[in-house]
């Protein structure tokens, strides 16, 4: 964990309201494991103060990257922002994905909207292929289905208006492949709660296990003011742990859900 | 202040080259003025790598009471205009908990460490002060009787001058520590209760604790904490703290803390000018961890630029006669 | 509301086309709820050259009270982060300067004035009232018991339950006219205080006033404001306000004016939900004057896209169960 | 008085800290008279919410020019920005000064540092010409001197420390001018208050007609806040009057001073 003042070497639109932005950031970058993130302070926010996390997407040499989507004024503030222009980083943060090792499970990786931004890491850094699962709304949630490919997974896109790939919901040939043969798999998961709580339900049902990495909201990001806390199981009952240290990635298992907000 | 060597500030500070940032909160001496605010530090232990613990005035940990308590459900803080609602519950791991996970390190440091406590009775209070009395090594206790997040205990203390000195005097006939009251902003005249604080043997008081708030999510139709209210700090409240400040510096003889809204030195400095012998930053190490270290070398600069050597002349100044 | 001819709106709203906006302040209907805050408007006319007075649900002139008043010396106001202290110390004509210089033109709109009074006894409030009921045409009278920055009158009257009701009893026997009380924000727990008011016959609550709050120069050591101290307004105070809305809401039976830091649309809406039935823009008039108007258009598109009718599908409409 | 949505034509940096500002605005740029103001919302500022207000300098065709000096976070602010973006204006404000009629007094201008901006206006709109007293503290504080010449205006110099023009205050240049011919003189003046303090008593003193714009801060600039308030004479008492309404420009023989701040 370091914070340092970095530089944007790029920030661009990448489909619809999504980004990617490039910055160089040469402490950092090394340390970088998948399903951490950084959390960032966009200083062009006008008064609103609060860092903003977002999942690490790409590591290349001394620079990282992440993709966003833009839906409140960070993210607003964070897309009008030119390369050459600074921000606060923090980073990087929280507790990873368990890279697959060879000879493990194959890895299906589950995600939805910018969820493949954690997941594009993990792919990259593993040792073993498997198979991506992504789920959006539209064909413009739909992202880097080509990058996947590149790195030789296969990726099995679904839509909910069915204007790209399978018609429906991202469990639909996730339940599919499981039945084929559960053994030897491990779920890996990055996305809306829902989905999350989804994918949970179904690796307990299939006995398979899983990693979801929890969308909370934040404040400090590095384990001070017990905002991001979620219940885990403890013994026969549960305690609140937090989503920045020691999560964001926890095992299926011990996430005890609450209901849906 | 646990540092025996001289640490190389005080040496420049003889040579004449510095200005003399050190000042005494009760028995209590910190190196400069400059401490966190509870809740907002977590244990210490966790900005250690972002930042040197040791160049800070005190660490102050997130408030403790005797046994483990779970707090609130989620979501626990929202952003609002230059500020933030929190309602975490104070949740935390009991007396012995923190003794066992957090001790060990904050031992360690060189500056003092200020723990944050609180109960549900008065007995409560008393209990604990006298297990960290016990404890040995701990710089001073700051009973918090204001978090305006729990539902019993916490700000009923503080807006109920007799209970707070009952709160006050059974803490202090159960420690020789220093003892700081926590002040609740959410009272009509903070001047009795800060003497009643005072009286019942305070050795100092933090003014303030965060104010009592609200935000409602329009779309869902939903409060944006779960607990339905919440404490406002940040930039956003520093107008009433300051005033709060005023009024508490003039109406008791020890020495406040002084803290809602601290970015800059220049927040800090006018603290010390509304009467505030020290301060703490809160909200801003959230967004900005470095905060308290830029707070400590802009205090020092402004004190070289108007050719100041001690903190005195500059506590309480501010000009009232036109 | 004195218009007699229809407004488009109201045509619009009986075509089902537009919501209705319309809302009963006691007997008084105005044909939006959104009001201005007294004392951020001046006397109606300054604005004039820059909006359609007739667009808003009622003006709001700045308090009143018997003879003229100089107000405080000069730095009255002072920016701070996400707001403004102010302490005008209502500088004001009179009743009669009032009637002579802004009567005339205030008389001619086709909306509500309401006017906000203020005395340093029971009886000068009363008498105003009078006066203002024999004058005929005004809209209702808000009862200011809670300015911050005046020695005698004022605060102290929002401060205490007893005398609070005694000034809106004394009024209340003064006038059939609509009576607001506007209350002050610098209380423990608001509930009593509303209750108070309703209890003593007024019409409706003005939530709420200024916080008391303070501002120091750092270069100069003096405080920002001649007074010392003001009032703390704009977006800052918001979650504040928002809470004591929403506290007194479930006091009281009558209606809610909510005000605090309202600077769009989604703002206001917010304090709809908190359980105000009109609200008012303050502070936002001074940098954007169109305010009131912009929240009047964003709240109408507001209940398009959420298929609402009538305002009363929002106010009080927050959901406390998960 | 309009207000509207401006944009930025351009705006340069001046010389040290001032800058100018030129702004299209067609419906504002007509109306105005010297000494008006415009109060201007600067919407980068951050978490700082209040319009400032500036003396117009210029005005030219359907553009309007304001002179300004980078003193705090709103001229920091305006001086980052652009030409093509936009300010908020409500302008033009304020009650001016009287423009010498051909055969009244002879004007003599005294200004301090931005208070040339105001003057500027006044010269050009007088059909008389006249002489200009200006003071600064150094060289860099003396602004628009060549305007002043190439309108056919003496320019008299005066600085504190002495890098251009006469030594001194402004006030002795114009003492000496007044000690040569009293009569037939009036006294325009607008600068920092102790300036317009020293001038309005050397008018009394001198029995000269004098107008003083009034530097006081400001929030609504149209007359509802009674920020602005000065005091002002009144029968044998005296009143407070907006200085954003019934000002900036006040008869100096009303005035009542108070003690400097
Ligand atoms: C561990 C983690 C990884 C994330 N990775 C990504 C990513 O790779 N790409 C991406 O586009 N987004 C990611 N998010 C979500 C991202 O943090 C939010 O979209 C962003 O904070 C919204 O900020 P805003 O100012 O635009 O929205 P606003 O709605 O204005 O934000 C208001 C407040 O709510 C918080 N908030 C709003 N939405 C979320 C959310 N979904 N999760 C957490 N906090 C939220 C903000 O941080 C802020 O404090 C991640 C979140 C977490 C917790
Ligand atoms: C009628 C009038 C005409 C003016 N004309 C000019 C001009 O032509 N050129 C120019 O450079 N300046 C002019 N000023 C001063 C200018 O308004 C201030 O320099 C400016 O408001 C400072 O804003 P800031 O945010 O940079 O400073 P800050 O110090 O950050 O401002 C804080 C607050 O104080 C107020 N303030 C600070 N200084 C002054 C001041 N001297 N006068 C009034 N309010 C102040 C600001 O408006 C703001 O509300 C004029 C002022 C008035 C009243
Ligand atoms: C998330 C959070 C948690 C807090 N927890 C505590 C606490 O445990 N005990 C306490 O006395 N104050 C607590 N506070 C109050 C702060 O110590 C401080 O009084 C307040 O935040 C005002 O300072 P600020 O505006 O700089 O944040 C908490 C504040 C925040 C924001
Ligand atoms: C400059 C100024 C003058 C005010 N004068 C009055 C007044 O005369 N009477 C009154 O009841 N409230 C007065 N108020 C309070 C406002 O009416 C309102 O309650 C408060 O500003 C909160 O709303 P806001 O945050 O939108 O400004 C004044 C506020 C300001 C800023
Ligand atoms: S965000 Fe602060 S503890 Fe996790
Ligand atoms: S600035 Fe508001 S009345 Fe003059």
């Amino acid at each position: 964990m370091l914070e340092q003042i970095v530089q944007i070497v790029s920030n661009e639109r990448s489909t619809d309201s999504y980004y990617r932005l490039v910055v160089r950031a040469p402490q950092i970058a090394p340390r970088i494991q998948p399903g951490q993130f950084a959390h960032v302070r966009i200083l062009p926010m006008k008064d609103a103060l609060l860092r903003r996390p977002f999942s690490i997407f790409q590591v290349e040499g001394d620079t990282f990257s992440i993709l966003y989507k833009t839906v409140g004024k960070g993210t607003v503030a964070l897309a009008r922002m030119q390369s050459g222009e600074e921000l606060s980083v923090i980073a990087p943060l929280g507790h990873g994905f368990t890279v697959p090792q060879p000879g493990a499970e194959t890895p299906l990786l589950v995600a939805g909207g910018y969820g493949m931004a954690a997941m594009y890491l993990l792919a990259r850094r593993s040792p073993q292929k498997g198979i991506v699962f992504v789920g959006g709304r539209r064909r413009v949630d739909i992202l880097c289905e080509r990058e996947f490919q590149d790195l030789g997974w296969e990726v099995r896109v679904t839509t909910e208006d069915g204007s790209h790939g399978e018609k429906g919901l991202v469990t639909q040939p996730l339940l599919a492949e499981l039945k084929s043969a559960q053994r030897g798999r491990k779920l890996f998961a990055c996305g809306p709660t829902p989905m999350l709580q989804a994918v949970g339900k179904i690796a307990g049902e299939h006995d398979v296990p899983a990693e979801l990495s929890m969308d909370e909201h934040m404040c400090c990001g590095v384990g001070v003011c017990l905002t991001c806390v979620i219940r885990v199981r403890s013994g026969d009952t549960w305690e609140y742990r937090r989503t920045c240290t020691e999560g964001p990635v926890f095992d299926a298992r011990d996430v005890v859900w609450e209901e849906a907000r | 202040m646990r540092a025996e060597t001289q640490s190389p500030e005080s040496r420049a500070v003889e040579e004449g080259l510095e200005p003399d940032l050190s000042v005494s909160i009760g028995k209590l001496t910190l190196q400069n003025p400059v401490t966190v605010a509870s809740g907002t530090f977590g244990y210490g232990v966790e900005y250690a790598q972002l930042l040197d613990l040791n160049q800070l005035g005190a660490v102050v940990v997130k408030g403790i009471r005797l046994n483990p308590v779970p707090g609130n459900p989620t979501p626990r803080t929202a952003e609002v205009t230059s500020g933030m609602l929190n309602a975490i519950g104070l949740q935390g791991p009991g007396v012995d908990g923190f003794i066992q996970k957090y001790w060990p390190f904050l031992s360690t440091l060189k500056v003092p460490v200020i723990i944050n406590i609180w109960g549900t009775t008065v007995e409560e209070y008393a209990e604990v002060v006298r297990r960290f009395d016990a404890l040995g090594g701990v710089g001073a206790l700051e009973l918090n009787v204001s978090c305006p997040n729990i539902k019993e205990g916490g700000a009923q203390f503080g807006t109920d001058c007799n209970l707070l000195g009952q709160v006050v005097a059974a803490c202090r006939r159960a420690t020789t520590l220093p003892l700081i009251t926590k002040m609740s902003p959410n009272v009509v005249n903070i001047a009795p209760y800060a003497k009643a604080a005072e009286d019942a043997g305070s050795d100092a008081l933090a003014v303030t604790n965060s104010y009592p708030a609200m935000a409602i999510d329009i779309e869902t139709r939903r409060p944006k904490l779960a607990n339905i209210t919440g404490g406002l700090t940040g930039p956003c409240i520093k107008p009433i703290a300051i005033k709060l400040v005023w009024e508490a510096a003039r109406a008791v003889k020890i020495p406040i803390i002084g803290m809602g809204g601290i970015q800059n030195a220049e927040d800090a400095i006018e603290f010390f000018m509304a009467g505030a012998s020290a301060v703490a930053v809160g909200t801003a190490n959230f967004y900005e961890p470095q905060t308290p270290l830029q707070v400590i070398a802009g205090i020092r600069e402004f004190m070289k630029r108007k050719g100041l050597r001690n903190l005195s002349q500059i506590v309480g100044s501010v000009q009232l006669t036109r």
